[in-house]
């Protein structure tokens, strides 16, 4: 069956070494255009002044960071089910860049937050849900290095995914709520009133250029990861002097 | 086209640091993740490496 | 010899739990002084301004009882892991999520009623007024069972790990914040004398939510650390 | 009864064992044995479904152990390396406690006449940490006594710091047992003389 | 095969304790952001309003502190007694207070040292004034080993002593006082810009005083613990 | 060297032992006997100085242990039950920081070709949780092997979970070290024969 047949390392191997560089292409290609359109084609927000064009960057990676830890929690999960090796490996593949994300959501929501409400950090809903994204994903990533033993590694953690994906929602749902609450003190991120639709446009075109790049880190990581793991198998062995002697 | 020389490019209407500033971190965020995976990938060969010699 | 049945096993999990904590009172008092001294240790920074103790006792009060749970984290299957008792539940007839049931509502007993039972003592030394109290015991009584469930989750999965015991606290606590949340909103709210129904029914579903799921989880994160 | 069919177990990338297969029924006595480090532990907890198989599997009345665990662990008796003993626990507390996690509730005075049986008269209310390390193994010895009617038997070094009385008294178990035509798997570095309907050598090489 | 040094003895042990407690940085990373997530817990508790916050940020790096060294306390000795290298230490020809001090000292490294790094990143999150930073990690750098001082003793006498835990609490819980108080209080009265080596001047003392005093108490209650 | 003077000891109310009194000279094995219980670990404990005495004295050397403390100790090597191994550390670095505890410094490759001689090869960086429970009493030959030097050793049990290599090689080490006059005071369930200059049997009631 098709599936099951990329489900195992050995033909997912060269297919994501084939499809990662262009993935890579496209990322590079899109951010030229989207920071084209976001510099040079999107006017001056009438409220924030050229501020606003953090957005760029910084919409996407909150969006990519969300996304990215339910994706993982989904390979995860089909790992503990049917343990199918590979898709451990996609979750743990996925980590790495999911955190890099919220990190830099964190760090541009910040160097955003500076100028629009004159301080680094406050407890906004989003930023605080984002914040506790980090620690989830810190704490999948710590939990799968402190267990050396790989195959239990990723069960443990796949076990930890799972978990968080279902609080996830309800986390954010109850920081939003939380942060109704104290409305007075909280500083609101609503939409900016119109935001022009060359702005939505390079913001849109960000995103997807953030999509390609998770796409060809992670098939690449996979890859790292299949070779780590892998090593002893017979077709890498193959595969590895194939590459040596070309 | 928003900007009529370099240095207005830079000084963003006088939000640069912030603009520029979230802009280097996340370069430097990505090129450090990339990083990271080459050294990876370079150590995963080797090892395979000395594995196939062995 | 008859069957043992389902019950009785998940009793005598718990009151074997029980009577190693009484035996060794040390834990117990940990947590409550833990619990006591958190809570404490702001009015002395805050000063005279009453009413801005006020506005942060069922804040601090929850996250006293959130860190005070935690404490007692490591050393919940940690022991039965290093003795072997864990093989032998993971061998038992029983269903593990049972066994798993009894150890929690152990550690709950343990760790999480103390704190229901003294917080009183703490919403005075806020002046919280007193309509407030039945709020916090209901709010506290709801949430902290949950605060021993979630927290199970991460003992099983760091079970064997070496580590200062900051691995559990540090991927059980992101979990604990929608409990935070509602619990202290829910006292906070009942403070300026407005209903809370709703605070305590979204905790009460979490926890029937946690009683489902967790034991699950939990003899799953246990089979996989003892393989 | 019990079949393990090319059982295959490595650790870390060492190999332990392979092709391992053996069938026991009713009165045999499967003695394993192999230096330090062979993997008889790794091979017992494999038996008992603790620890998984690379292949291979084990069957308990013809039927996966992985697969029916339930019916297999109630006629299963492990006793591992592990003391699974409360050191802050009467001896007469850990051993109903043990019961009943095997699933079999037993009476109070059923277990304390246990105890007085493998000598452990006076002791049964003395807290196990001051226990002598004989003296807990003792407490193993009873639960055995009371676990008689348990078809299948796993033990991993059960004469550890037992003197020559206790060894003895654990023999004589242990010849009653089979005698009942119950099923026992140990690993042992002292040598055992039990004359059973029928015994077995499991080799492990080193 | 010579005499081993003094010196070289504490190092080992120091080296063992760390080595057991965290073997890569990754294990440093999280104890680093277990503070920020601990600090993080409070808004959620008392709500964002950040002139609140900022009276609280003293006493919640206090909370951070004291939580961090109870949470590895527990283990400290125990592990040691539990596998016979407590024995082991006693035999020492090596004076024990030396093999204490190694332990205390890895303690501090593991559970002080990280939060004292970690600080200003707190603060941050909690507006507080820069001036203030200055004063934190220096209230920090005396106040986090002292923690640890005292923790030692209660860890020591908890061993083996049947059901001594409350009393040892009781036993334990003045010395803490006084390290948050002027813990914290330095933090506050820095923020508000004020002169702080009072506070500062008694933390040091009391360090002294522990530096001193505990070696010798820990040795004392472990020697008694194992008899 | 080592004297005993009519040392008693009672536990719980319990008399274990009384007015036991010996006297080793360099060379001599004593061999603790006794059955389960019956007092042999506390006794060993007592020599080393670990627990207190009801009534008598130990001397080493003509002088009270207690008092001479530290001389003593420098003089003294002690294997209890329990092996005092860190799980998450490897056998190693476990070695290292016995030896070093016990005040005697050595290097890596020391430590390496003592391990390597009581056939821990290939495991010297592996996680001691993670072997066996033979090898983990391994890594205390070794630390004997690297002890030779100090006169006096208490083991309790050194025996078990050891397999006939093992054991044989523990008993060519005592052998030799009895040779170099050493004094060596241990108990075992396990017959050990070791024709030495001198031996003598303690025997304890139960
Ligand atoms: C450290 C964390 C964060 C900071 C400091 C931050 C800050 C900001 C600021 C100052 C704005 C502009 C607000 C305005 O236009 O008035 C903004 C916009 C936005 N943020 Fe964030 N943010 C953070 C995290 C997040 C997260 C976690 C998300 C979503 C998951 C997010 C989604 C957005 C979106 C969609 C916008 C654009 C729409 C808008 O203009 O509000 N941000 N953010
Ligand atoms: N992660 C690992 N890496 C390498 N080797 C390992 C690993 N885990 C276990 N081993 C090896 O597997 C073996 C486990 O064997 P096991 O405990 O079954 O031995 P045993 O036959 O019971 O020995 P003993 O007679 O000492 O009890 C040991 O040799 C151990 O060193
Ligand atoms: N607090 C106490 N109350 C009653 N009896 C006690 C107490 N503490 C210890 N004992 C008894 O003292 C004895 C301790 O003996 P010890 O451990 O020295 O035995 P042993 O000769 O080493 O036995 P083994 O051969 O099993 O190792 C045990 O019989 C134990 O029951
Ligand atoms: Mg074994
Ligand atoms: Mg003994």
């Amino acid at each position: 069956m098709n599936l099951f047949k990329y489900s195992s390392p050995a033909t997912f191997y060269p297919l994501a070494g084939k499809l990662a560089p262009w993935f890579g292409l496209a990322a590079g290609l899109l951010t030229v255009w989207g920071l084209y359109i976001g510099f040079f084609r999107a006017p001056t927000d009438f409220q924030q002044g050229e501020a606003y064009r953090i957005i760029f960057i910084h919409v996407p990676a909150a969006w990519m960071s969300m996304f990215l830890y339910l994706v993982m929690a989904a390979w995860a999960g089909v790992g503990l089910v049917f343990n199918t090796r590979l898709s451990s490996m996609m979750a743990n593949a996925l980590a790495p860049t999911g955190a890099m994300f919220t990190f830099v959501a964190l760090v541009t929501g910040a160097l955003w937050g500076k100028p629009t409400w004159g301080t680094w950090w406050a407890w906004d809903a989003r930023m605080t849900s984002e914040l506790i994204l980090l620690f989830l994903y810190l704490g999948y990533m710590a939990l799968h290095a402190s267990i050396e033993d790989i195959r239990r590694a990723d069960k443990a953690c796949a076990v930890l995914a799972l978990v968080g994906a279902v609080n996830v929602p309800i986390i954010y749902y109850s920081v939003k709520w939380w942060n109704t609450l104290h409305q007075g003190a909280s500083v609101s991120m609503t939409a900016a009133p119109k935001m022009a639709s060359i702005m939505l446009q390079g913001m849109f075109i960000m995103m997807v250029a953030a999509w390609m790049y998770s796409i060809a880190v992670v098939l690449t990581r996979v890859r790292r990861i299949i070779r780590e793991r892998e090593r002893q198998t017979v077709w890498l062995r193959e595969l590895q002097t194939e590459e040596a002697t070309a | 086209m928003n900007w009529n020389s370099l240095d207005e490019f830079l000084h963003m209407g006088g939000y640069g640091l912030y603009v520029w500033g979230s802009y280097l971190v996340t370069a430097l965020c990505i090129a450090a993740e990339l990083l990271m995976l080459w050294l990876r990938g370079k150590s995963a060969n080797d090892d395979s490496f000395t594995e196939n010699n062995a | 010899m008859e069957r043992a049945g389902f019950f009785s096993t998940l009793i005598w999990v718990l009151k074997r739990d029980l009577l190693v904590a009484m035996r060794r009172r040390g834990d117990l008092a940990a947590t409550l002084f833990f619990f006591v001294m958190v809570a404490s240790l702001f009015p002395m920074g805050v000063g005279p301004e009453p009413q801005m103790l006020r506005i942060m006792a069922p804040g601090i009060v929850w996250v006293a009882a959130l860190l005070a749970s935690t404490l007692s984290l490591n050393r919940l299957f940690a022991s039965d892991y290093a003795d072997g008792t864990l093989e032998q539940m993971l061998l038992s007839p029983e269903p593990l999520s049972l066994l798993v049931i009894g150890k929690m509502l152990a550690h709950w007993l343990i760790s999480g009623l103390p704190l229901v039972l003294i917080s009183p003592l703490i919403a005075l030394q806020f002046d919280q007024p007193v309509e407030s109290y039945g709020a916090m015991l209901l709010a506290l009584l709801l949430g902290t069972p949950l605060l021993s469930l979630i927290g199970g989750i991460g003992a099983a999965l760091t079970l064997g790990i070496r580590g200062s015991g900051v691995l559990t606290t540090l991927l059980v606590l992101p979990l604990y914040v929608p409990v935070l949340i509602f619990g202290s909103s829910a006292i906070s709210t009942s403070a300026s004398g407005m209903d809370i129904s709703g605070q305590l029914s979204v905790l009460a579903a979490l926890l029937l939510l946690g009683l489902a799921a967790t034991p699950w989880a939990i003899s799953t994160a246990l089979r996989i650390a003892v393989e | 009864m019990l079949e393990a069919h090319n059982l295959q177990c490595s650790r870390g990338g060492h190999r332990l064992f392979s092709g391992k297969s053996f069938k026991l029924d009713p009165g045999t006595l499967a003695w394993i044995r192999g230096r330090n480090g062979s993997g008889k532990t790794t091979l017992l907890r494999t038996i008992s479904g603790l620890s998984p198989v690379d292949e291979g599997e084990v069957r308990w009345r013809g039927r996966n152990i992985r697969k029916h665990a339930d019916e297999f662990r109630r006629e299963l008796m492990f006793m591992g390396h592990a003391v699974a003993l409360k050191e802050d626990l009467s001896p007469l507390e850990n051993l109903r406690i043990l019961m009943q996690i095997a699933g079999r509730a037993i009476s109070a005075p059923a277990a304390l006449s246990a105890l007085a049986a493998v000598g452990l008269k006076g002791r049964e209310h003395l807290p196990v940490k001051y226990l002598s390390q004989g003296q807990k193994r003792r407490v193993h010895m009873a639960r055995l006594r009371l676990s008689r009617d348990c078809p299948l038997w796993l033990l991993d070094e059960p004469l550890t710091a037992l003197d020559a009385e206790g060894v003895a008294a654990l023999q004589g178990l242990l010849e009653e047992y089979l005698r009942k035509s119950g099923i026992v798997v140990m690993t042992s570095h002292q040598e055992i003389n039990i004359e059973s309907v029928q015994s077995l050598h499991v080799q492990l090489p080193a």
